[in-house]
Formats: structure tokens, C-alpha cells, sequence
């Protein structure tokens, strides 16, 4: 059971908060107490627009215990438009054909379900095409 | 500062080893490496392992396997880097004799992976990933590799089945590795053939996890290193760089930084350069790991390591023989333990012991291991006196 | 060899920590080291754990830690040795620092253990034993000392009240520490009449498992280890013996004979005797081990430790000061970093700055931290110069 | 799910078969692959008689997953007849009050239940007062 750790990590799981460096404005994801740009101390929250493009992609076949209800599924390393980059799974593919360099947008879904027998889901980002 | 020898090497079998433990295994490898240093009186024994905790509950492991072997009122701890474990484990020991402190030790790299069983073996091995951040969003170490050959393939649109050329020499080198998982070349069709297990990454991509022990016994004793029928061996050179755990993390995926600025400094420690290197058992955990290593090592240009690796000669008659023994691929990955396993088939090259697939001549052997895709490399240069 | 110095120290309060990370406690510890020292360039981060696999899934720690801390491109690695983990890793550094090869590294002992709950705590402790003989017949560290303490009972009939000393004095110290969990004294009366976990040993008698870290920066390079408001300390002994992980492996389990030759070796290292040690952090984790430790230390005869431990002054203006900042007991128990917390409270008292509980022209220290039930025994010796 | 290691160690949890050493003729429990009397080769396995007696005792109000049914349950260390000590928990105590030094004899039970859905159970020895 790891409901401590999913709770601290809500907001930043929810909501794809990170920080922007109060010193050298670097954005920041996941969040870091030293900024990877300057060196200072990062504390200050910030919300990503959720938009950036695929940098690599491929496809699970095999999953860890609690991923294995979505198998066959599809992860990236998503390039946001702010800098960092993330990887989260692809969703809402329908009939698109992923591709490198395709824009993405954020969204919020069941990434996991927890081991025990109380089978706490937990959610999270995901990505899904830019429709239109 | 104390010069650092090996004085013994042993090693088991690797394989799917359901029947053996941890401190079985371990004491398997220890009697060999002992045995061929005449049993020489030990200090420490140091543990380079990455899964006894997490798939066998068993931590302070090194006091196990110690008791187990007879090693009584001795030192012992674990190292764990990820799947480079056995490399620290064997830079621990280094640094150890080097500073005079201990005199002789035995490093031992152990993993035992079939203590679990089913879809929880993706779990534990994930823990070499960033678990928020990565093994959080359902990748694996697997995942990792594909994400890495899939952004490869895109950016120098290689030949796919050029990808190939490493996983097909480890297995040819295999076939003369009685301690190897897979004695059995494949053919470039099979390869091509192969199923995808993370698009575009295929089943001969990945080096399959293993069980096995191996172990080294060294020593600042230079008496001991030598027998009439074994040249001493001096590691010349021990290094250790991280990278970011996370791809993400990295401003350049590709680049496998860690393994240029590891290599630089061991390169530099032992005085010599790559035209004196004989033998390089680099880390094929994945193929696209061996291609960005090559690059990353500048003994390619970015986007042109697949064709060093497919077009030059390195087999072990080549200009620059790689995983002579069969590597991760062929000889088996014993996650933990395989960079202990590295250092023993140098060992074997560098005393002429190793058989068919001997390289003519070699007196320095370069080994490297990594946890994680480059998140931490630990390289190591040996060299026969 | 090098000399090797500490150059800074740095800790987080310790405690039930739910809204902490592992790698946000290291990074308050490594800051707090790392000012003090006046941010030197570091080349190694080497990170003492025990949990961090098991309980929150996350190999290659140092790795997060660093990356984390933005100490990019240095060494790392992980060492285990049990609840002795953390002084493990101070002993890897001070033989890295040594050795030459590392001239300054950061060594961080760090614990998260709340990030799990419920009974499943019970199970990732209970890796420091042996897992196939002792932890499968359900026992757990708690119930080890409570097999000790009955036949330690049986053995010598001390009053039972009388081994509460340790504990007490723990709490008495811990009032004047900001860093520690409990801050509150306990009497005679509350300790006898306190509830029994594993009969006889009582809720007094066991130090509470704790999440916190601590960090130490050392260095080959005296000066950065000196400056105006604080004297340069130098570690002048590290050693490490092991007994059996199991109790019933051992010929006498009221021995703790690893204490033995772990004492016997620190002390001729750093070339001291026991009347110039001004001060003791011994490995009070249970009361009983606190008591095996003295008598096996030769500091009083088998079956006298309670006694000594009683009827002596051992609060920081006594004969030979114990637990001076709470010990394990009283600071709280983060397991894998408790021993860079000792290291860390030796420090305070050898700079002079350990406020109430000063030992008065404290020159040379013994700090000596405990895997199992004496099954890995790290000592170290600092010495003020 | 640990079945294979359970399996690895069916007979010495079932049986109380340790090992005797054929340099010294130690009495090895549980097996090791070097003798801790002589450093010789151990591997003649040996079927313990299962008789001993109490060293130390202890009463375990917590426990592990798998053992929770049990609480609270008595964990001996017992220092069998032919030499070496064991850990295991006593059982049909009754009336009897533990005492160290109190003779006792092996038996076989069940010990913990695997800590997964489908709650494999593991047996193997623990001790009883010896009768009358
Ligand atoms: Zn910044
Ligand atoms: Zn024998």
C-alpha cells in the first residue's frame, strides 16, 4: 500500500504542476528542490499548459502488476511546449497513427491500480492527439 | 596508495537457476575465485546485487552469503547501483585495497531474479527506473529501451535490421562460453524475423534476465596474483559517473553522457587510449545501449555507431573485439551480478584462457557496466603486467 | 593514504515524515553539509538505505538523490548493510577519500519507511534477519531482542527495572536535541510499568522506527575541513566485522562477539584506549543490544553491562557519556541513516556544539552502529585536531 | 509469490533435515554449503530427531503478513539435542507454562500463508512441550 506517496504526488499527477525557477525562470518538470538551469533553490509552483509533442513513443506488451488491464498500451516521452520533457501513456488514439513529432495535449486518467486487496486506483496524466 | 590486483575468478552457470539461492550461487563462484588465489586468508567480501531485497526479503545479503561460504568475522556490505551493482561492488573493493585498509577482498556479484515469479518480475526491475516518474506511467526497463530505439531510428534512419549486428556476434561468441545461457548463433533473418516485445525494440533486442554468481578475488598482494600458471592482472583504472535516472530528465536522450565523461576518466587513470585497448566487453543489456555506448565512447559519430558495429570486424579476431564471451545477450544478463561477470571473461581474455574466442595478444581490457540506460556507468580498465 | 576529514554536517528533524520524499530529506541534509562547507565541488554522493527497494520501490537511490540535489555527473552508489547502512556508507567514503581516488564525497544516510503502512512495515524490516530461518517462522528484529533479553534475564537475574537505564538517559538527552522525534523524559515508574511488545521486552525497551537523513561531507583536503567557527575533525578509525545474521547460527547469541573485534581493531587503528574516549554512541536500537554491546566493548564483564549501564553516570557530564544526543531511542530510529546520525551528533560534540548536552573538552569519539542483533558492526573513531 | 523458494526448502522445513559434515561429523541445521566447525565441504544431508530444548522464548503480539491469524503466538530459538539452535515457534502449549530449558519436540504445522490472492499456505516445523 503507498497512499502516502500517491497523496504528496497528487497535484503534481493531476494537475502537471512543476516549478519555474524563482532565480533563472526555468520551468521545471517533475518538480526538484535544486534547479537543473542554475543551481538555486526551486520552490515556486508551476502549472504546465499540457501541450507539447512526442519526442519517442512505443508499445507495451508486458506490464508491471496494476498496469496490466490496459495492455496493449502505448508510452511517450512527451516534449512539453514550456521546455521539460514527461513520460506518460497515450490515450484517446482512436484511428491516429502515432508519430514522432506530433502535438499532444494533457489528460487526466486511471493510470494504475494499487496491489492490495482495497484496489485503489490512481490517476494521473496521460496524453492524447491534438484534434484538428 | 596500494596497486589493486586480481588474484582469482569464479563464476556459475547463468540461467533460470529456480533450484539455487542466493548464497549457494554465491558460494559457487567464491570457492572458484578462492581456490585459484591458493585460499589465501580475506578481509571483506562485497556484495554487488540489486533484487535480493525487493524479490527475495533478504537484505544485509553479504553477511548470508559470508556465513554460508565460512567466512566468518570478516567485513561485509552490498552495493547497489541498478543493474551495475557488481561493478560497484567491484570499485568498492578497489578502493578498498587501494587505500591499504583491506588487504584482500572478494567481490561477488549475485542476482537471483526467479525468487518471484509472474508479472511482479516487471515490478521489482522497474525500480532501476524513477518509480514517480516513470515506472508510475507503466514503463519498464524494456519500455526504456524501445522509447530510446524508436527516437534512434527516426533521427539517422538506419537500415532496422542493421540493429541487429551486436545481439547476432554476442550469440556467435556464446557458442564457446560453457558458462553462457545461449550457446547458439542467429542469423540475420532471425533477427529481422524476430517478434516486437516494445515496438520497434524485438525479443533478440533485449538481453534476457538470469540468475548466477561470479566473484574475483583481489588484492594488493602482488605475490598472490601470481602462479606459474596465471599472469597477474592490475586494474589500471576504476570510474563512476551518473546520468539523470529519467530519460525525461536528460536534455539529450541519446547522448548517454555518463558513459563519455566514465570513459574519458578511465582512459586518462590508466595512461592509455583507445588504439591500446584490446578487448571492450561494453554493456548490451539492450542493442540500441551498445550502439549510443559506441557513440558515446567517440569510437563512432552520433548516428553512425550501428554501422561501426555492423560493418567493422568485432569479432574476437577483430580490430576491436567486443562482449567476447557473449555478452548480456548470449552469455545471459544476471542483472546485479553482470558486471562481475564482465570482469571475469576480461580476466580470461587477459590470461589466454579464453578458449576459442580468445583475442591474440590482449594485455588491457576496458569492461563497462551501466544501471539504467547510462544512469550510472562504471567503467573499468585491466591490464596484464 | 590520504588523511580524511569532515567538513560538514547536516541532518533533518527526525520523525514520522508522510510528506516527505527520499530525495527531499537528503537534499535538506546534503545542503546543510555542503554550506557548512563552503559548497565545495563534490565528486562522489554515496548513500546509506535500507528501505528504499522494498518500501518505496526506488533503486539506484543515489542517483535520485543527486539528480535531485543537482549534483550531476558524479559517482554514486548505494550500500546496505542492514539498520548499519548508513555507516556503511560513511566507511565506503572514508576509504574512497583515502584511497586517493575521491578527494571529496558526500555520504548521506537516508530513510523513508512511511512510505508504506500497515503490517507490510513488519515485513521489509524483517529483511535484516534471515529470511528462509528466522523471518519465515514469523519472527521479527523486535522479537530477536526479545529472545535475547529473556535469556539475558534468565542468564543473570539483573532487576528487571535496572535495564531501563539506557533508554532513560536516551530520553533525557533527546530533550535538549531539535532534531530528535521525542523530547520529553520518561522515569523509572513509567518504564516498568510500560506494556510488553515481545515479552519481556516492553514499548520502552525498542527505539522507534523513524524516516530522516543526515549527510557528511569529507574531504582529503584539510583546509576545507577548517574554519573559523569550527575545528577540523578527522576520522581516525573505521571498521566493520560480522556475526551470523541468524541468532541460532552463533555458538553464544549474549556474545555480540562482531562488537568485539570491531572495538578491538578501531581502537588500535586510531591508536587509543578506551579511558581517551570522551564519548560513546553506541547502538541502542533495543536496550538489550545497548547492554550486550558494552560487555562485548570489555567497558563491563557478561552479565554486568546492566549494572554498568545503571549504576554509572553515562549522561554527558559523566565518566563515559552514552547516546549524548538521544540515541536511537530518544533521537528516533531511521533505520539505514541512523549511523550518519551518530556520526553527525560525534561531530556536534567534537566542534563543541552540542548546546545542554556539551561533554565538556570532548577531543576523540567512538560512534558504532548495529545490522541485526550485532550481525554487521560499523565503528568509527573522529578525533578534534 | 515466492513458491519456487519454498519448494527449494521443503524438505528442511518438513523434515528438520540439516546436514552432517563428513570431515568433522558436525551436525549442520540449517544446511550451509561450507561446515562452521571444520571450513570443510558440507553436503550429506541428516534428518534432525526434532528433540531439544528451550534457549530463549519470546511472545509476539505483532506480526508480519501471513502470520497475523496466529497472534499472538510464542517464537522459541531451541537448542536441538544433536547440537545446533533453531528458530521456530512453539505450538499445543496448552496449560504448560514456557520455561527455558523446557524440553520439546518437533512437529509439523502450518506457519504462514503466502501473502498473495490465492493464499498458498507454507508448512513446516515448529516444537510442543514433550509429554508426561
Ligand atoms: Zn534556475
Ligand atoms: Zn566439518
Amino acid at each position: 500500500m503507498e497512499i502516502p506517496r500517491h497523496w504528496r504526488l497528487q497535484k503534481q499527477r493531476y494537475g502537471l504542476v512543476g516549478e519555474i525557477c524563482p532565480h533563472c525562470s526555468a520551468k521545471i518538470f517533475p518538480a526538484r528542490d535544486v534547479c537543473p538551469e542554475c543551481g538555486g533553490e526551486a520552490k515556486e509552483p508551476f502549472r504546465f499548459s499540457g501541450k507539447g509533442s512526442i519526442y519517442s513513443y512505443t508499445v507495451m506488451n508486458n506490464a508491471p502488476v496494476g498496469f496490466e488491464r490496459g495492455l496493449p498500451y502505448t508510452i511517450a516521452l512527451v516534449k512539453l511546449d514550456e521546455g521539460p520533457t514527461v513520460t506518460a501513456q497515450l490515450t484517446d488514439l482512436g484511428a491516429n497513427k502515432v508519430e514522432i513529432g506530433m502535438p499532444v495535449q494533457m489528460v487526466t486518467r486511471r493510470i494504475k491500480e494499487d496491489g492490495d486487496e482495497r484496489g485503489m486506483l490512481i490517476y494521473g496524466y496521460k496524453f492524447r492527439p491534438v484534434m484538428g | 596508495m596500494e596497486k589493486v590486483y586480481i588474484a582469482g575468478i569464479g563464476q556459475t552457470a547463468v540461467g533460470e537457476l529456480w533450484k539455487r539461492s542466493l548464497e549457494s550461487l554465491s558460494n559457487e563462484a567464491i570457492q572458484g575465485a578462492l581456490k585459484e588465489a591458493g585460499k589465501p586468508e580475506v578481509d571483506a567480501l562485497y556484495a554487488g546485487n540489486l533484487l535480493a531485497s525487493a524479490a527475495s526479503s533478504q537484505a544485509n545479503l553479504g553477511v548470508k552469503i559470508a556465513t554460508n561460504s565460512g567466512l566468518d568475522g570478516i567485513e561485509t556490505m552490498t552495493t547497489e547501483a541498478g543493474e551495475a551493482s557488481g561493478a560497484a561492488a567491484l570499485r568498492l573493493g578497489y578502493l578498498a585495497v587501494r587505500s591499504g585498509y583491506v588487504r584482500t577482498a572478494l567481490v561477488v556479484g549475485v542476482e537471483k531474479y526467479t525468487d518471484i515469479v509472474g508479472s511482479s518480475v516487471e515490478n521489482v526491475i522497474s525500480q532501476t527506473m524513477d518509480y514517480d516518474f516513470e515506472a508510475m506511467q507503466g514503463l519498464t526497463p524494456l519500455g526504456q529501451a524501445g522509447l530510446l530505439m524508436a527516437r534512434y531510428l527516426d533521427s539517422y534512419h538506419p537500415p532496422r535490421e542493421a540493429l541487429g549486428a551486436l545481439p547476432i556476434l554476442a550469440h556467435a561468441n556464446a557458442i564457446n562460453n560453457p558458462y553462457a545461457m545461449y550457446r547458439r548463433a542467429i542469423s540475420t533473418d532471425a533477427y529481422h524475423k524476430a517478434g516486437l516485445v516494445c515496438d520497434p525494440l524485438n525479443l533478440y533486442d533485449a538481453a534476457p534476465y538470469a540468475d548466477g554468481a561470479a566473484a574475483l578475488l583481489i588484492t594488493s598482494d602482488e605475490k598472490l596474483s601470481q602462479t606459474a600458471e596465471k599472469a597477474p592482472i592490475e586494474i589500471t583504472a576504476s570510474t563512476s559517473t551518473i546520468d539523470a535516472l529519467a530519460l525525461h530528465d536528460r536534455p539529450d536522450a541519446l547522448a548517454f553522457s555518463a558513459v563519455t565523461i566514465s570513459v574519458q576518466k578511465a582512459l586518462a587513470r590508466a595512461g592509455v587510449s583507445w588504439s591500446e585497448i584490446d578487448l571492450f566487453e561494453l554493456w548490451d543489456a539492450y542493442s540500441i545501449f551498445g550502439i549510443l555506448s559506441v557513440e558515446a565512447c567517440g569510437l563512432a559519430a552520433h548516428g553512425e555507431g550501428w554501422r561501426w558495429l555492423a560493418e567493422d570486424d568485432h569479432s574476437p579476431k577483430g580490430r576491436l573485439p567486443l562482449v567476447t564471451m557473449g555478452g548480456n545477450k548470449a552469455r545471459g544478463f544476471p542483472l546485479g551480478a553482470a558486471g562481475v561477470y564482465q570482469a571475469v571473461e576480461a580476466v580470461q581474455q587477459l590470461r589466454g584462457e579464453a578458449g576459442a574466442n580468445q583475442v591474440d595478444g590482449a594485455k588491457t581490457a576496458m569492461i563497462q557496466a551501466m544501471g539504467g540506460p547510462a544512469s550510472n556507468v562504471i567503467t573499468h580498465i585491466f591490464s596484464k603486467l
